[in-house]
């Protein structure tokens, strides 16, 4: 078999320790595992997208990766015209024959289960959100967080506020410390360094957090409950590896807890703070879920 | 591989470049009557969103056109407001302008198009030039663009001819060297200056919407991502000419479509030394060509006639 | 028949001040009429108003004996009023043949023919007596070449009266008497002229009749040939005309020694080489010559703004090094630049403040690290006084008329202990009574053992002031000699180069 | 309730006004000087990385401010340089300096702080102020901030007395006034610029190392997030007077730290207006207030001595 080209767009850098550094772990673990040649392209704006996929294309690329919504647009666009080349776009719903799929990730059913995690770990009652800019995902996110929440505490008041930038930390930061005034003691936040910004208030006030997306529970044991991981290398891993069996489709893989593109990570420091009651129901909440038992999950937008 | 390389460079060097000289022709324009304006970000996204609503909303990529020059326009007066009519400094207004563009137009786009992820917006498509696009190599580079490519190429000798050659273009560039004068020759200055804070404005809006409903189809917030400072960029690169400002926009079109190429041959070499190298090669190139600065002498200075 | 141009009982007022009150002037068809007065008598107001620049307060405007009300200066243009304002309002970066036509409705189209109305223009400047390349750029003009832009400007217009408000103020004696040529051209062609001066000479070689304006009205109105220079200026000043300052022999050693001085223009050419003179305490030196021949890199070279190409000074047989005015201010060397408002003074700022940018680095005006910004405010309130600063003290400096503004520099510079002031056309645009108090001043600090080199174009000023002349012309040093030992007509030949 | 909102918010505007208090006195001293720097972004990164490498490095925060500060002032010396030296247009060059500061900031933290994520950033603790920290209200609203916190807040002062009352102040303000004055005036105003230059990015530096190694304890790219513009702005807003700047900052921080807390509590009021509210708030307040422009008159304009 021969050696496959593949093309990593990212939106950002490769160091923002979560989107775009889940999507560049997931492509070095793939290169470990197939026999692939990969090729990165960090913090493309909007503009350049186009250009970007359309020169990978034509350098002979069999799959060029968009990691972003953003990409979906520009994919559509043009995917007709290399037909030799698979365009994977993640984090979006788009497909179209011969050779445009995408690969999304259940955000709204990992929030749900982030919304009971927090529910069932705090005291005060109140939990919040902090949102980089919300974009689909990010309003799925926030949509489940508030239901699996209210499903296992129906009184627990959710806190929600918007950074307004994917990368302002300071303010990631200040706007967590304003709902802690309020009373939140479980926080979680999605986006990308603004992510950061969130679990430094949780540790300086003493509250806790839940990490998304990107297991970073190192940068703070003592604050991070738990985190509810995005597996962007799932996608990543799953996209190469139906290109080289040949078995991809052009439709909207979706991937949640059933197929490992969602997961929770281990309680790690917390593991004796939990009592084993709400272990074993988040553990039920996650096998509903699979099960398509779980009715309230949030719709896919 | 050489020829592909270059080929596509060159072509997503106009892509690229479009909406800079739209914007840069536009506040060339506008500088060169004597009113800075630094919002021409915020105006950008205004024109690109509302860009894409007209088109989604009418169907026609045309009137979406038309709605975003006439939304652009209207970002500009407010401009024209503060800073002619109420004095207000022509900084601070721009950066309130950038301010009000972007979160506007993050709103309207919620209110609007974001609320349903299904509408389609129409957009242009490539003009069909027949047996030039075929050709082996200048086809794809220079005969496969949108429409707006080559209006916004045709800009430039036309706001040329217009600022040197016409009497409205001697009364503006008197606007923006010598207000008085100007005024004692029975110019209406700020009359003057409120058009090409319009047409500026009007053009911004332009090329946001070539963003948005030519070269994405779509809209994004903050979608301009900077262009809009590169733009003002331009102006001075260009020394207020409009054939300079062309050409300081197609040169950053294609240290873009260079450094997209260029990163992914490199892996190693870290990909902020592909964006910051356009800086760097046009202020070193600055330093060596022009000394003399041709800033317009009253830019950003108001003029109120005395009386 | 009515003039082209009545201006009736005018008033204005700019907050509290009267700036005019009641004044009547007309310019008839083919007379020239000669407006004097002191500094803030009122007469650019009054010409700013009969060009539409401002509005009256009360009063009428007649054009040809019907009132009229300007809404501009375009409606004052169409009337046939053209102005030369004593701040010229061109657009440097422009050509001669745009300024001009700047404004004009025929520009108003796609495609105006500018060659065209090129050639027009230089047919009309030739008619009138002024030469001018109408493709020249302005910025390339010197100061009469723009004079005679703004000229053509009015007359291309139609102009059936043109306003000249100061115009001899920066000419040279030639261009002086060109000026004069084109009054009397224009006279004969039927325009009427109204000429604002602050020198007498001026009104008695061309006017038909002089107004006299003071404190904002009319004091005096009558045919020429009724008035003497005397009645004029006691007219405008309200009292006897000042005497002549007295001069006493002072001259002491030798304070300034310039050897084979050589200096550029900003533009890289040659402004003067071979330049050697000496300058003694307790003299006047005076420097004429036609403006732009390099009298003002000279002073610049003194003062230490500009490094010369090659050639010493020595100040009380030191050599003075490379440039740094502030190391030469601390020697005493004083400079009163050429061009005051965008060299000598900051216009928003107070005028205490003017006064601390040039004394700030002297100990007494420092106390640690702070400014002494009463000790300042004292010492601006007494200069203000002596040299009858006219304005409000506490306001910007930019607020006082450009006369007053000089006055101020001067004062600065003649404060402390100067040892040697370098003073560039310190009188000129200021009123008779002003210019005798300066130079009395002048005289008084030349008698008590200051070195003054004075830089001139007003021969009648060297000749009153001055103990020895010297010219710079075409580059080269001639002089100096002693005032008494040469001729109005010798200098003269000097400065044309003969 | 009330209390506590009110308590947290005025917190929260000091600590969110302190970078900017320290970039805007920057940037007002060497506007004052006449040098325009719109790259204050740029080098807020460059001290921002500079804070936390330094920091890591040495093990204190102090020694980390001090590497901030150099880094600022040199990272300031490049906009010197070509403007001051070679000439080149002043909005150009710190539009350069503003991508160069985010790209080598990135870069820089890669080969460093970025590939070794286990390195502790040592941080600035918080003053402990005793009793005063310990009153009830007041303690926790101005009396529990970091030390660096009330160096800005003393600093306005200080520069105000600088600029306004010291011999070297009016040289500053003359030279960017009347260059051409100054100069006559025997000051050398290329120097009394270049200093101005190099203490604006000294502060500007500070200003990011206070994000970094105070409020955050950690650097991320691009974590200035825009807050160099918002200076600038704060200096128009400031009316170039060392309290008015400081006061525009404060009005920013509260502002900023005010709609993070409605946001909160208005959850269906959309974010952009509590985004945009200050933006026209101050446009509002400056077209009643003050539409004289208090802009120094040679800012931007380039100096040369005759020679
Ligand atoms: N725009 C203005 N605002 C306030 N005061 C003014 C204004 N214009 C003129 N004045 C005042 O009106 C008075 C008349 O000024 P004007 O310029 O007419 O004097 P002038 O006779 O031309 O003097 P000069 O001989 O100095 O040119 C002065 O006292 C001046 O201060
Ligand atoms: N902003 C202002 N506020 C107040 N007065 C002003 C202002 N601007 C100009 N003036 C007044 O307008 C008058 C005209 O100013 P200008 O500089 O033309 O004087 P000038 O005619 O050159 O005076 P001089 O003959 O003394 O040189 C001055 O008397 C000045 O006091
Ligand atoms: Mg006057
Ligand atoms: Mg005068």
């Amino acid at each position: 078999q021969q050696e496959l080209k593949v093309a990593l767009v990212l939106p950002g850098p490769i160091s923002d320790g979560t989107f775009n550094s889940a999507a560049h772990q997931g492509i070095k673990a793939a290169e470990q595992k197939y026999k692939i040649k990969v090729s990165i392209q960090e913090n493309t704006q909007s503009a350049q997208i186009e250009a970007a996929l359309t020169r990978y294309a034509r350098e002979g690329y069999a799959i060029v990766i968009g990691h972003g919504f953003q990409f979906a647009e520009p994919a559509k666009k043009i995917h007709k015209r290399f037909p030799k080349t698979w365009f994977i776009v993640n984090t979006a719903k788009v497909a179209a024959a011969p050779n445009l799929a995408s690969f999304d990730n259940r955000w709204g059913d990992a929030g749900y289960v982030a919304g009971a995690v927090a529910a069932s770990v705090s005291k005060t009652g109140t939990v919040g959100h902090i949102g980089g800019i919300p974009v689909p995902v990010i309003q799925e996110y926030q949509e489940g967080f508030e239901r699996g929440a209210k499903r296992i505490r129906p009184d627990i008041k959710v806190l929600t506020a918007v950074v307004g930038s994917f990368s302002d930390i300071a303010k990631g930061k200040e706007i967590t410390l304003s709902l802690i005034e309020r009373g939140a003691d479980v926080v979680t936040a999605t986006g990308n360094e603004n992510v950061v910004g969130t679990i430094q208030a949780a540790k300086e006030k003493n509250v806790m957090a839940i990490g998304t997306a990107f297991d970073s529970a190192a940068l703070a044991p003592e604050t991070i409950v738990t985190t509810a991981i995005i597996r962007m290398d799932v996608n990543i891993d799953m996209a190469i590896g139906l290109v080289s069996s040949k078995k991809i489709e052009p439709k909207n893989y979706l991937l949640g807890f059933k197929e490992n593109g969602v997961d929770l990570a281990p309680y790690r420091a917390f593991e004796s703070k939990i009592s084993d009651a709400n272990k074993a129901r988040i553990k039920q909440l996650i096998e509903d879920i699979k099960a398509g038992k779980v009715a309230d999950l949030p719709k896919i937008r | 591989m050489d020829q592909i390389f270059f080929v596509g460079l060159v072509a997503a060097a106009f892509r690229l470049a479009t909406p800079l000289v739209f914007a840069a022709l536009g506040e060339a324009i506008s500088q060169r009557a004597g009113v800075l304006n630094v919002g021409i970000e915020g105006i950008m996204l205004v024109g690109a969103f509302a860009g894409a609503w007209g088109s989604a909303a009418t169907g026609s990529p045309w009137l979406g056109l038309g709605v975003a020059i006439a939304a652009g326009a209207a970002a500009a007066a407010v401009h024209g407001l503060l800073c002619l009519h109420f004095r207000v400094d022509q900084i601070v207004s721009g950066i309130a302008l950038t301010v009000l563009g972007l979160g506007l137009s993050g709103y309207a786009y919620r209110l609007t198009l974001g609320s349903d992820r299904g509408v389609a917006i129409p957009s242009f498509a490539r003009v069909d030039l027949g047996a030039l696009g075929e050709l082996p190599v200048l086809g794809p580079m220079l005969f496969q663009h949108h429409l707006l490519v080559y209006v916004a190429l045709a800009l430039a000798p036309l706001l040329w001819w217009f600022v040197n050659r016409t009497g409205w273009g001697l009364a503006i560039r008197a606007c923006g060297e010598e207000p008085a004068a100007a005024h004692a020759a029975g110019i209406d200055v700020l009359r003057v200056r409120w058009g090409c804070v319009l047409v500026g404005g009007a053009l911004a809006g332009a090329g946001g919407a070539y963003l948005s409903i030519a070269q994405i189809g779509n809209f994004v917030e903050d979608m301009v991502a900077g262009r809009g400072f590169i733009a003002i960029a331009c102006v001075v690169y260009g020394r207020w000419n409009p054939f300079g400002v062309l050409l300081a926009a197609l040169f950053f079109g294609a240290a873009d479509a260079a450094q997209i190429r260029l990163q992914a041959l490199n892996p190693d070499v870290p990909y902020q030394f592909f964006v910051m190298a356009p800086y760097v090669l046009a202020v070193g190139a600055l330093v060596f060509v022009s000394r003399r600065s041709r800033l317009p002498a009253a830019l950003g200075r108001p003029f109120t006639p005395p009386r | 028949m009515a003039p082209p141009l009545e201006l009736r009982a005018i008033g204005k007022r700019f907050g509290d001040l009267v700036a005019l009150d009641g004044v009547d002037l007309a310019a008839g068809a083919g007379e020239v009429v000669g407006v004097l007065g002191e500094n803030g008598a009122g007469k650019s107001t009054l010409m700013n108003i009969a060009s539409g620049l401002l509005a009256p307060d009360s009063g009428e405007i007649r054009i040809d004996g019907s009132a009229r009300t300007f809404g501009g200066p375009r409606d004052a243009a169409a009337a046939g009023i053209g102005m030369v304002h004593q701040h010229y309002l061109l657009v440097p970066s422009l050509t001669v043949a745009e300024n001009i036509m700047l404004g004009d409705p025929r520009l108003r189209s796609l495609r105006p023919d500018l060659r065209r109305h090129g050639a027009e223009i230089e047919a009309l400047a030739r008619r009138v007596g002024l030469p001018l390349d109408a493709s020249a750029r302005v910025a390339h003009l010197d100061i009469g070449g723009r004079q005679r832009v703004e000229i053509l400007k009015a007359l291309h217009r139609g102009a059936r009266v043109l306003i000249l408000d100061e115009p001899t103020a920066v000419l040279s004696e030639r261009e002086r008497a060109q000026l004069y040529e084109v009054i009397r051209a224009l006279k004969r062609a039927g325009v009427g002229i109204v000429l604002i001066s602050h020198k007498l000479e001026d009104i008695f070689a061309v006017c038909d009749r002089v107004v006299v304006l003071r404190g904002g009205r009319v004091v005096d109105a009558a045919a020429i040939a009724e008035r003497g220079g005397d009645a004029l200026v006691r007219a405008m000043v309200g009292a006897d005309p000042p005497a002549g300052p007295a001069k006493a022999a002072a001259r002491g050693a030798t304070l300034l020694s310039v050897h084979d001085l050589e200096a550029r223009r900003d533009n890289g050419a040659a402004a003067f080489a071979g330049v050697s003179f000496e300058l003694h305490e307790g003299e006047i030196l005076a420097l004429a010559g036609v403006e732009g021949s390099g009298q003002q890199e000279l002073a610049e070279v003194l003062a230490g703004l500009r490094a010369p190409v090659r050639g010493t000074c020595r100040f009380r047989g030191r050599v003075l090094a490379g440039t740094g005015a502030h190391r030469r201010r601390a020697h005493g060397i004083r400079h009163v630049p050429h061009d005051r408002l965008r060299n000598g003074v900051l216009p928003r700022r107070s005028l205490a403040e003017n006064f601390l940018l040039a004394h700030w680095f002297d100990a007494g005006f420092r106390r640690r690290g702070l400014l002494r910004r009463r000790r300042a405010g004292e010492i601006t309130r007494t200069l203000v006084r002596d040299f009858g600063v006219r304005g409000a003290p506490g306001g910007p400096l930019g607020a006082l008329s450009g006369g007053n503004q000089q006055k101020l520099v001067v004062a600065r510079e003649l404060w402390g202990d100067a040892s040697l002031l370098i003073a560039s056309h310190p009188t000129r645009g200021l009123d008779v009574r002003t210019v005798a108090a300066l130079q009395a001043a002048l005289i008084e600090r030349r008698n008590a053992g200051l070195g003054i080199l004075l830089i001139s174009s007003d021969l009648a000023e060297i000749w009153q002031v001055a103990d020895r002349v010297m010219v710079l012309a075409q580059g080269r040093l001639r002089g100096p000699v002693p005032v008494g030992q040469t001729s109005l007509q010798e200098v003269g030949a000097w400065i044309s180069g003969a």
